[in-house]
């Protein structure tokens, strides 16, 4: 049974339609891969589909039921962990409070919180740092503080929005076997990505869309062949 | 029938003064994103500034405007200058430092007029102070209308300028997104600068327009302050038309509100509209301009 | 960083000197003076200051009390309940004075005439004008001037017996003395069998007075009966002049319509108002003439009633002073419960009557503007002019 | 236990303090300096750790006053039904407002905070009715004594203190300062931003709604002007806050003694002495000196508030290292 489901999903700003009517499914316990050029709308996708704005039409499913009219805390409720692409840290607080913070979500006393945190921080290789205040993390610490603090929701579904971006190569190793990790505990994941290389290599299924439109969806090696995707980002030839 | 469009046209033409008033706030609100709570400190010290030149020089009010209008874009420098901007390089837990910081600026304003002046009551009286004409059993206080004026021509060239002249772009581009326009080459240091000036202009030329029918002392700022936030409101964060709609609407809300419900409620009504505002069209009148 | 080491240098300094003050001036007699000396009220807390230091110099120059000097501790409430009662609290407890003065608006008034009661320190209340402030049964509370409620009894029996209205209008601006004293003028009308067309408050500083004076001149009264403060009352006038509305008469209720400023402000529209007040300088009482005339010569500008009710507090505690038994708080009391003292303010004398204890009772009076002066016009006996009566219409004026 | 050393050697001191300053005066400013603690440490909580910037105390202030003063005026109850109730009204107030003003993002919930205490001054003032206008309402002081009215501030500030503190220990606490930091984060972590804004605001009204109770208990008279005002209890709260140390569990409580301290500092003493000169010189200059010195001691308050925010950004609490290193230095 697919997790996650968009039926038709658009969304306008203004005149402008960024979203324009996208449909796809994932199934439980895959890597979905959510690819497409600069400001074809992947960011937009996850923000619709975690309700930080209100879809336009079309409806989004998780496990059966309809959350398009819920709202963003409902959603982490239900079960759907989310990162940002600009890193949202809780800059004022220790790497640890970030994640007793989202441990609140499923544990309501302190301590089971902070038990539950620090497993997480052990999970994704951040006790080192727990003391530490989360604005004082360097790039790659921040976004593993974001997968960290997803996680902490115990999500079924984790929404990874450019995860890998602005990460060193040895950093970029180190993501990719967290990603594989959280998989492998039994979370399914829905990834936006622009580094080609960790997409290809880690996803199941990849989604392209571009100018708000879906114009391809298969395996990696199907997506990767697709001309239309490799129109989309080599563009007409260059002709200029 | 009579008392009806009495009201209208005292609304109207208070409402142009209360545009005034606003259009700077607003400007202030737009590029830094804080409320200048020291606003009708600074149309308080205009006006004594009008005072001191109609009392001991004898220059009319509208002359006046040459030189209340650059001295108060000066203190409105100064302050953005000295106080605000080295706030902004400071970190601390709430961005609402600043609004505190024009609080302080506001009190210290208020003081200094008392310091000089004393809280004694002053006005400036002109041959025009009481004069007024009608248009059909209508009363025109030629005061006001010529406020009124003013306050249209002024916004005007707010307007144009805002559209038209690169200091203008560069301020629309600062109020947009000062990071952006910073990358861009903009030094938004000194366009906030710039900014807070011509708000501290603005509102002292609304001072000195104000003067010939009004009075004076150190605590006049407030009440002003407050209106002028309410206008803010009402015309949207950042809409110089907007501020003028707001000015208008919060003039006739006033007008009609004392006659048709009772004076008592004359303050009252700005706030019940802000509140209305605040429930059903969030953004104020700029949602509906796009301007 | 050497800033905040002399911040509080300076502080300690301050502190140190102001110690060394009640060290040193332990001869005097020492009185504490109660004003607003800033915030919105200072002017009025100015006019007060002055008229006390006037009534001081000349006391202290005959000689002081029992031959020491008065010596009276000033103390800025600044408009706020709560500063006014650690004004009191400072004043009794850490200066020992033995009996207090002064006391602008009734709020203020009130919660630092609790304190007095309760240190049991006599308190000469000579403006707060809240009903209530005499009406609490405190033995160490004493009000030289008249309630609130009592400031139009002149112009009532000028009503009943000059003018006979049927109608009137009341606008006030909405504060402690413009509520309270509306309120009751309009309890009066009533007794009087006047109808009341119209009662509508304002906020003060308003721009625009339009509005409602076109309600009144609809409502057209024969009474246009206003409480404002000195610019709103000019501001009205001059309006009423503009949409020409005629009542038979115009009276203010005391406030802003007395004071010279006034005239400055409303100019020719101000003539023939009339004007509730507690006293004037043409009041048949000895030392009012001189006291105005002194004051304008020291200060250069004229003063008005609050000074009077100052000037006369001074009086009135060194009088106390002189015939208490010994210089403590509570022979005070005793001495001014036996006040029988005529001031440049008028006769005064602590009773009971109705509600109220330790009253002093005054008559008031009604005055008009004719011709840029103001001259008392009611009770008969003491006018300097008779009233102009009934109004000349806007357009019958020159 | 050590964490909680200081505080405690603090809580004994203040419980006997009274008993050795007797001085009717200044237990009078003990008591403003704790209502002014609990009403800085109710803002804080609102602000500091949620991060809803808040110009409306006024507004939870007088209710909670004429709560008190209106039971004891209308229905002959003793006003200190007032100081159970006067927090609840408070809240009740707190509850519609939150619903219109926290779905706004940005400055409108400052904004519209500040809108809301002059609403409620508007209408105490003109409600004469009800609230007696600005003829304002006085009741009779319970105690003569000092003393009772300072245990019971002292109880409700270290009671307020004490609150925050379990807040700030609690899930509560936790999403109080999430939001604070960034609330799509928080939003993404579960969090029901609205609701627990709505939780911190209700705590900061019932708070100062109990503190303006206390007030009208104490002062025996209120009336708009004093318990609605936008200068002398909303930002006097924030200043009381700001100047201590914005986010910090004790910062309002050394903030409400500088502030009251300063503020008495420079009302009496610094022109007592002034007069003083004046007498010792025989008038003439000092007249004038001391004149426009008595005028100036808001001036130095005005210029005190500048100063304190530029150099003191976190306050004295917050900025504590900065202020020792800076003493130390010179």
């Amino acid at each position: 049974m697919a997790i996650l489901e968009l039926h038709g999903v658009c969304k306008n700003f203004g005149g402008l339609r960024a979203v324009d009517n996208v449909s796809f499914a994932v199934e439980e316990g895959e890597i979905f891969g959510l690819i497409g050029p600069n400001g074809s709308g992947k960011t937009t996708t996850f923000n619709l589909i975690s309700h930080v704005f209100p879809v336009t039409c079309g409806k989004v499913m998780f496990k059966g039921q309809d959350i398009t009219g819920l709202k963003t805390f409902q959603i982490c409720a239900l079960g759907v962990g989310r990162t940002f692409q600009v890193v949202k840290p809780l800059k004022r607080m220790t790497v640890l409070d970030n994640v007793i913070a989202s441990a609140f979500l499923r544990h309501g006393s302190m301590k089971q919180a902070r038990a539950q945190a620090e497993k997480w921080l052990d999970f994704c290789g951040l006790t080192p740092y727990a003391g530490h205040l989360a604005r004082g993390l360097s790039i790659a610490s921040r976004k593993r503080l974001e997968i960290t603090r997803a996680m902490a929701t115990e999500p079924t579904l984790l929404l990874l929005d450019e995860t890998a971006a602005g990460l060193n190569p040895g950093e970029l190793d180190e993501a990719i076997a967290l990603i594989l990790k959280i998989r492998k505990s039994g979370v399914t994941i829905v990834i936006v990505e622009h580094i080609m290389k960790v997409i290809m290599s880690i996803s199941d299924r990849i989604h392209c869309i571009n100018h708000g439109q879906t114009i391809a969806e298969g395996t990696p090696q199907e997506v990767a062949r697709d001309s239309k995707v490799i129109e989309a980002y080599l563009g007409h030839g260059g002709g200029h | 029938m009579e008392v009806f469009f009495q009201t209208l046209v005292a609304g109207v033409l208070k409402g142009g003064l209360y545009a005034l008033i606003g259009i700077g706030m607003t400007l202030i609100m737009g590029v830094m994103g804080i409320i200048n709570l020291a606003h009708g400190q600074m149309m308080m010290l205009a006006m004594y500034l009008t005072y001191v030149c109609f009392h001991f020089l004898g220059i009319d009010p509208y002359v006046t405007l040459l030189v209340s209008v650059p001295c108060l874009f000066l203190v409105g420098v100064g302050v953005q200058k000295y106080t605000l901007n080295p706030l902004l390089k400071i970190e601390s837990l709430l961005p609402e430092n600043q609004v505190l910081m024009t609080v302080g600026v506001g009190m210290v304003l208020t003081e200094v007029a008392r310091f000089i002046f004393t809280s004694n009551y002053v006005s400036v009286k002109t041959s025009y102070s009481d004069a007024t004409f009608f248009i059909g059993g209508i009363s025109f206080s030629v005061a006001l209308t010529i406020a009124f004026g003013f306050a249209c021509a002024l916004t005007a060239g707010m307007f144009w300028f805002l559209l038209k002249t690169d200091l203008g772009r560069s301020i629309r581009a600062v109020a947009q997104d000062a990071e952006a326009a910073s990358l861009m080459g903009v030094n938004a240091d000194r366009i906030r600068t710039i900014t807070m000036g011509m708000g501290a202009g603005l509102v002292a030329a609304a001072g000195t327009l104000l003067l010939p029918i009004y009075y004076l002392f150190p605590d006049i700022g407030g009440p002003f302050t407050r209106k002028a936030f309410v206008i803010t409101i009402l015309g949207g964060l950042g809409s110089t038309v907007g501020a003028i709609l707001g000015g208008v609407t919060l003039g006739l809300a006033e007008a009609f509100g004392a006659t048709y419900i009772g004076m008592d409620y004359e303050d009252m009504m700005g706030l019940v509209i802000f509140i209305l505002v605040l429930l059903f069209l969030p953004g104020g009148f700029k949602r509906l301009t796009k301007v | 960083m050497k800033r905040p080491g002399s911040v509080v240098w300076s502080v300690v300094c301050c502190l140190l000197l102001a110690c060394s003050v009640s060290a040193r001036a332990a001869e005097g007699i020492k009185v504490g003076v109660v004003l607003p000396l800033t915030g919105t009220e200072a002017q009025f807390g100015e006019i007060e200051w002055n008229s006390f230091q006037l009534a001081l110099d000349e006391i202290n120059g005959a000689g002081g009390i029992k031959g020491k000097p008065i010596e009276l501790v000033k103390e800025d409430d600044t408009g706020k309940p709560d500063v006014g009662r650690s004004a009191m609290e400072k004043l009794i407890t850490q200066d020992k004075v033995v009996v207090v003065g002064g006391g602008y608006s009734s709020s203020v008034t009130f919660a630092m005439a609790a304190v007095a009661q309760q240190r049991q320190v006599p308190f000469v209340v000579n403006t707060g004008s809240d009903d209530k402030i005499t009406e609490q049964k405190w033995n160490y509370v004493f009000r030289l001037n008249p309630p609130a409620s009592e400031y139009p009894k002149a112009l009532n029996s000028f009503l009943g017996e000059v003018v006979k209205p049927q109608t009137v209008a009341i606008l006030y601006e909405k504060s402690n003395f413009g509520q309270s004293s509306s309120k009751s003028f309009a309890a009066q009308c009533e007794k009087m069998g006047l109808k009341v067309v119209l009662k509508e408050g304002y906020d003060s500083g308003a721009v625009d007075f339009k509005p409602l004076l076109i309600k009144v001149k609809a409502a057209n009264p024969d009474l246009l009966y206003m409480v404002s403060y000195l610019m709103d009352a000019g501001l009205l006038m001059r309006q009423s002049k503009e949409l020409d509305i005629n009542p038979r008469l115009f009276v203010g209720g005391g406030a802003g319509f007395t004071l010279p400023g006034f005239y400055d402000n409303a100019g020719k529209a101000a003539d023939y108002v009339f004007s509730a007040t507690l006293w004037t300088e043409t009041v048949p009482y000895p030392g009012a003439k001189a006291y105005f005339d002194k004051y304008q010569k020291k200060y250069g500008h004229p003063t008005e009633y609050h000074g009077a009710e100052a000037y006369a507090c001074m009086y009135v505690i060194a009088d106390a002073l002189k015939r208490a038994k010994e210089l403590t708080p509570a022979a005070v009391q005793e001495a001014l419960v036996h006040t029988d003292v005529m001031t440049a303010f008028g006769p005064v004398k602590f009773v009971s009557y109705d509600k109220k204890t330790q009253q002093n009772k005054l008559p008031t009076y009604l005055v008009q503007w004719q011709g840029g002066k103001l001259e008392t016009v009611w009770p008969k006996e003491i006018a300097t002019k008779p009233a102009v009566y009934p109004v000349p219409k806007w357009s019958e004026r020159k | 236990m050590r964490e909680h050393r200081i505080p405690l050697i603090l809580l004994a001191l203040l419980l006997v303090l009274p008993l050795v300053v007797t001085e009717p005066y200044f237990q009078h400013l003990m008591i403003l300096v704790l209502l002014w603690v609990t009403i800085g440490t109710g803002w804080n909580l609102l602000a500091g750790y949620t991060g809803q910037v808040s110009f409306g105390a006024a507004a939870f202030f007088g209710v909670g006053a004429y709560t008190a003063g209106l039971l004891s005026h209308h229905l002959g109850l003793s006003a200190w039904w007032g100081m159970a109730l006067g927090g609840a009204v408070a809240v009740l107030i707190a509850f519609p407002f939150g619903w219109i003003a926290f779905p706004l993002r940005g400055a409108y919930f400052a904004l519209g905070s500040l809108a809301l205490g002059e609403v409620m001054r508007q209408v105490a003032t003109s409600w004469e009715s009800l609230t007696e206008g600005m003829v304002g309402i006085l009741i009779m002081q319970t105690f003569i004594s000092k003393l009772p009215y300072y245990y019971i501030a002292l109880a409700l500030a270290v009671g307020s203190i004490l609150l925050v503190q379990a807040v700030t220990r609690s899930k509560l606490g936790y999403y109080f300062v999430s939001i604070r930091e960034d609330q799509d984060a928080a939003a993404s972590i579960g969090i029901n931003t609205t609701k627990y804004k709505m939780i911190s605001l209700c705590m900061h009204a019932f708070l100062t709604g109990t503190a303006g109770a206390l007030y009208m208990n104490y002062m025996g008279f209120i009336d708009p002007h004093v318990v609605f005002s936008l200068h002398d209890i909303s930002i006097m709260a924030i200043l009381v806050a700001i100047v201590g140390g914005v986010g910090t569990l004790y910062g309002p409580a050394v903030g409400a003694l500088i502030m009251v301290a300063l503020q008495e500092v420079f009302r009496s003493a610094g022109f007592g002495a002034l007069q003083a000169l004046t007498d010792a010189m025989g008038g003439g200059f000092m007249t004038v000196v001391t004149k426009y010195v008595s005028q100036a001691h808001v001036l130095a308050f005005g210029i005190l508030v500048v100063v304190v925010i530029m150099n003191l950004p976190n306050g004295v609490v917050g900025d504590w290292a900065r202020i020792k290193r800076a003493f130390r230095r010179g």
